[in-house]
């Protein structure tokens, strides 16, 4: 087979080349034929055919992530926005902290280890890209029914590849979710969010600069893992009745990618690197498309030089090849040989595969002909745009109508209870401990707060005790009955999270996970979530700072609920002042604070008990979560509230059964007036949390509240060994223990 | 004159900042130690910490145990410097023979993180010598191959010379044989265990508790002193 | 009772990590001349009855089914003599 | 290039959960009549030069001091035809 080089495309303008299946349109193939004012090399096409795909271009959702920079909220902490590798923001003390939340949804299901192994792998060089030390990683999960067979295959695989990998790199796991719901059977939800920190001053970007410098590639050598996988899986639907289809799967080794982090530390340390990237999707395509484009010059690079585990591998293949653990740095010509001195003492493969030059050309060679000559901008950024039709489906309607309000209550005290008992012990409501206990979460010596609390909490300051909080939520149930609201409700919850830790909010990633863009129904709900998102973002005050979206998440013609995962950033000044959640000590008060209403759309009640989902999610009210977040924050740093738990799924009964268990102790709950013990239990109001209040401390909390128009209910006293409801039942806390703490083990161990 | 605890570092070590800086509230001072030296920088005492060195492949320690730094260690560990394994560290000693038996994977075949609770079996060694005899502490447990195996007459033989050094209590994690969490060698200078001191030393942080801290003042007392 | 061994390797072109460290250690202990390692898995499996084609073809299936990942693992079924 | 395979179990007195974990799962597959499984590894070793006494001598000391722990593990060392 003779290469396809640059000269040989220009001398045989009329060869077919495979575009179609490499994933383009023939409008794609033409614009690039036009860009190039010839037909475009194997290697360019592969090149564009990946760089254009929905996974890298994000061709179909970018006309709607518009939203989150025109309506950025003005806000100082902002050091590094939407663009680039990893968001930052200023958290003070010269620190910055950098952190971001993307999906390895699709391998996840055909590997469920190596998929989700991959994608801890994938999210930590992200933001090891940026210039910062990863501290602390999350994993949003979620799976098809719980008691489904395939669910016992893929859940016990992602657990196992999330810790198997995260645990090796030595960061702690503070947080994620585990949620259940048959319409992820086929397209389980795997997010993976990673947080760094670093000095001001260490922010490093993906730009290639300075003609000269040289390019260089190191980590693992390259191998054919992955190849094509981006246009494969993000162009097409995954439809496991056809094994040809199957992309290869990448194998993830993270002792590898934990030198990688230790040699990449030492290198920015000793300020050896003028640029920055990492190898994900796309692989060298993207690195060095993105490289060179954001930078001043050109770049030339020699493939040849690329290390390879396989010999026969082809060039375009060397181009698309996904393999793990690599990254490609730009290097002063006086700074290569202390760079590959310090490699070499990680046992890390470094190898100088090219240059920038003083051109605006990205020049690839092979055996000393050039393959690839193309304009950068174009590979990277200049994909094509779609403006997808977008309707609301017909049946919202009618979903809508459906109101939760008219199921059946339950008529007695004793239904009350055993509902309260079955709500604690489904899958959803259950006690995770069985998945995060095979996460690592103390490695590092600096985690305040991990699962269960409301909030995972690191410290990044030693010495003066700083330290910031995270929180990831979703709900696809209120997503599907609102998108708009589902979105703010995710938002709103991360945000309630991350405050009632006693940290205060700043900043936000998300991961949205929907159907097939080619679907109208879909589209909108796209539309109407980040619309939300940004809306909402706007009034919290709270800029989106990067992210990531995962399409095609359907089996056939059904798509999975729309699932907006936000994540939120908190700081706090002093970890010493964080709240947990644990009710420990008899005779504190309980406050409920907030507004109950008779909301059970999308509830957990409904589904639990009902198997229903219908009528209007909870209403939000933003301002109000943000006074919510101020009394919490205020409580926290003067030491008015001793644990806080915010109140989401499943209602109050859920938030103070996970409360008196993580502290051992009963509590003795009143109905407040003007509520009937069903609504005051199973309500899922937002802008709620319960909180516990030493008797000393009343009297100051509760006028501050009033002070401040946030209604405080004292609902009950922390008290014995279990949780009363008076004049409806009592559960014992080794009752309610063996409910909630049963279920995952006895589905999955 | 303090003393100079050493921490090791192999690739894939990553417990080593954490153990240095126990060492450091404990009020001795910390020294880092490359695998690739043989040189141990005149420290009283070494400290082999946690994690995953060369990814845990092949077996836990299998591969560490032959750097050069394990030469100087193993060699200077028979001739009385206090060695101190945690976790990997551990796992590092059996495989160099430093202490008897093996680690396996866990019988439930998961990682496992939790408090643990211990029973301090032995309070003479060079690294438990601030405990009383019996004392129960809490301590994080993080590992997948954590299961403490030994032939019989070995497991024997540890507990007639009372060379177990901590159990678990309430809950074996892992399967170990007889509740064994840590063991010493017979001088009680080299001491290994799975579950990880320097996790306990500062408040809020890890369990919220000090209870690891004695492993770290027990070395500084006993090395300051001769 | 008959034994029958179920060897699962990692395909050629599948990253091995294993493989690798276990290589790159040996020439630091001395060992030289090993051009490549790979590790996979070992299954020894007691079978009751006879292993007659019917028996082998169940334990190809279930070693094509369960014991090996196909997406990444290759296999080979072998009655032990 | 030769190939040498090393195969390393655990000694049969040693518990073995993961092979335990397999045999456990069978009859939940549908896969009958297999009284025990135990799980080791295997090492294929690809080998520069020819394998002889002197080679192999080598390679089994190489399998008792690294690629097995023998005090836990046995290993066999064959030449693959
Ligand atoms: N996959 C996971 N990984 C780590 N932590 C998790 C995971 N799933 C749930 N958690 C943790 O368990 C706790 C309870 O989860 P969840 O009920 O979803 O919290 P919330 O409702 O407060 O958002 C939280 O601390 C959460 O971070
Ligand atoms: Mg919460």
């Amino acid at each position: 087979m003779t290469l396809d080089t640059v000269k040989h495309a220009t001398e045989t303008p009329e060869s077919e080349l495979p575009w179609k299946e490499l994933g383009l349109k023939e409008d794609e193939y033409a614009r690039i034929r036009e860009i190039l004012g010839r037909r475009p090399t194997g290697a360019e096409l592969a090149m564009y055919s990946v760089m254009w795909s929905e996974h890298c271009s994000y061709k179909s959702s970018k006309v709607h992530l518009k939203q989150f920079g025109e309506k950025a909220p003005e806000n100082d902490a902002l050091l590094v926005g939407i663009g680039e590798n990893a968001g930052v923001v200023d958290v003070g003390q010269g620190y910055a902290v950098t952190f971001k939340v993307e999906s390895h949804n699709h391998p996840s299901y055909i590997e469920p280890y190596q998929g989700a192994a991959t994608g801890v792998g994938g999210i930590v060089r992200d933001i090891l890209a940026m210039g910062a030390r990863p501290v602390a990683v999350m994993d949003p999960l979620r799976f098809g029914a719980a008691d489904h067979p395939d669910t016992k295959r893929v859940l016990p695989g992602v657990v196992a590849g999330v810790g198997g990998y995260g645990n090796c790199l030595g960061l702690p796991n503070i947080g994620g979710e585990v949620v259940f719901d048959s319409c992820y059977q086929g397209n389980p939800l795997v997010n993976a969010l990673c947080v760094g920190v670093m000095k001001h001053e260490d922010i490093h970007l993906a730009k290639a600069s300075g003609a000269g410098n040289k390019v260089i590639l190191y980590g693992a050598r390259t191998g054919g893992d992955g190849i094509g996988g981006v246009s494969v899986l993000a162009s097409e639907t995954f439809d496991d009745t056809k094994p040809a289809k199957r992309p290869a799967v990448q194998v993830g080794d993270p002792f590898q990618e934990k030198l990688l982090i230790e040699c990449t530390l030492e290198v920015f340390r000793e300020k050896l690197v003028a640029g920055i990237q990492d190898l994900g999707g796309a692989g060298l395509s993207c690195a060095t498309s993105e490289l060179a484009s954001a930078g001043s010059g050109g770049m030339r690079v020699d493939l040849d030089s690329v290390p390879l585990r396989d010999a026969t591998l082809s060039p375009e293949e060397i181009l698309m090849s996904e393999s793990q653990e690599r990254m490609c740095a730009i290097v002063e010509p006086r700074h290569v040989e202390r760079f590959m001195e310090i490699c070499e003492k990680w046992d890390v493969i470094a190898t100088v595969i090219g240059e920038v030059t003083e051109g605006e050309r990205l020049e690839i060679f092979w055996h000393g002909e050039q393959i690839v000559d193309v304009p950068p901008g174009t590979v990277a950024h200049e994909g094509p745009t779609y403006h997808r039709p977008y309707a609301r489906p017909e049946w919202q309607d009618a979903l809508q109508a459906d109101d939760a309000g008219r199921l059946p209550r339950p008529a007695t005290s004793g239904e009350l209870r055993e509902q309260v008992l079955k709500l604690v012990a489904s899958p959803n409501q259950a006690a995770k401990s069985w998945i995060t206990d095979q996460y690592d979460r103390f490695v590092q010596g600096n985690t305040v707060l991990a699962q269960p609390e409301d909030a995972g909490m690191v410290r990044i300051d030693p010495d003066t005790g700083l330290g910031v909080a995270l929180a990831t939520d979703g709900n696809g149930r209120y997503a599907k009955l609102d998108p708009y609201a589902g979105a703010q409700l995710a938002l709103a919850e991360a945000y309630r999270n991350v405050a009632a830790s006693g940290a205060r909010p700043l900043a936000v990633s998300d991961c949205l996970n929907f159907g097939s863009p080619e679907d109208p129904a879909v589209m909108w709900q796209f539309a109407e979530a980040t619309r939300g998102l940004a809306d909402g973002c706007l009034h919290l005050g709270t800029p989106v700072t990067g992210g990531n979206v995962s399409l095609y998440n359907q089996t056939g013609d059904t798509a999975i609920h729309p699932t907006p995962v936000v994540a939120v950033l908190g700081v706090i000044d002093d970890v010493a002042r964080r709240t947990p959640i644990a009710f420990a000590e008899e005779g504190l008060l309980l406050y409920l604070l907030g507004d109950t209403r008779e909301e059970f759309g999308g509830s957990a009640w409904s589904q639990v008990v009902h198997d229903h989902l219908g009528g209007l999610p909870p209403k939000v009210d933003l301002d109000r979560e943000r006074l919510l977040a101020e009394i919490l924050i205020s409580g926290s740093r003067d030491g008015m509230i001793d644990a806080a738990h915010d109140l989401s799924d499943g209602g109050l009964v859920q938030a103070v059964t996970e409360s008196c268990l993580r502290g051992g102790k009963g509590a003795r709950l009143v109905v407040p007036d003007g509520l009937d013990a069903f609504t005051f239990l199973f309500s899922e109001s937002p802008g709620r949390a319960v909180v516990a209040v030493p008797r000393s401390e009343e009297l100051r909390f509760t006028d501050m509240c009033g002070a401040r128009g946030l209604p405080a209910t004292r609902i009950g006293v922390v008290d014995g060994d279990a949780v009363e409801v008076q004049g409806e039942f009592t559960v014992p806390l080794g009752e309610l223990r063996t409910a909630h703490e049963g279920t995952v083990p006895a589905l999955f161990a | 004159m303090t003393a100079r605890i050493g921490v090791v570092t192999f690739p894939g070590t990553l417990d080593d900042r954490d153990a240095l800086r126990a060492v450091r509230l404990a009020g001795a001072e910390p020294v880092s130690l490359w695998h690739r030296d043989k040189g141990l920088k005149q420290v009283d005492a070494v400290v082999l910490a946690g994690g995953f060195s060369y990814g845990d492949y092949l077996r836990a320690g299998a591969i560490s145990r032959f750097s050069p730094v394990m030469e100087t260690v193993i060699d200077q560990a028979r001739s009385g410097m206090p060695v101190l394994g945690i976790c990997n560290g551990f796992q590092i000693l059996t495989e160099a023979h430093l202490l008897p038996g093996a680690m396996l994977r866990n019988n439930h075949l998961h990682f496992i993180c939790r408090d643990q609770k211990l029973r301090v079996e032995n309070a003479e060694t060079a690294w438990t010598a601030e405990y009383e005899q019996g004392r129960e502490i809490s301590v994080p447990l993080k590992n997948v191959d954590g299961r403490y195996v030994a032939a019989e007459r070995v497991l024997d033989e540890l507990e007639a010379e009372g060379r177990v050094a901590f159990r678990y209590l309430d809950l074996n994690p892992n399967g170990s044989l007889r509740d064994i969490a840590g063991i010493t060698n017979a001088e009680g200078n080299v001491v290994g265990l799975m579950p990880h001191p320097e996790h306990a030393v500062e408040p809020l942080i890890g369990t919220g508790g000090t209870d690891g801290l004695g492993f770290f003042t027990s070395i500084l007392k006993k090395t300051v002193a001769t | 009772m008959a034994r029958v061994v179920v060897d699962v390797m990692l395909k050629p072109e599948i990253l091995d990590p294993q493989g690798q460290a276990v290589q790159r250690a040996l020439p630091r202990l001395g060992f030289e001349g090993i051009a490549d390692v790979r590790q996979g898995k070992r299954f020894e499996l007691e079978v009751d009855g006879p292993v007659d084609e019917a028996a082998l073809a169940r334990i190809h299936e279930m070693a094509e089914t369960f014991l090996a990942n196909t997406v990444i693992e290759d296999f080979v079924v072998k009655v032990e003599s």
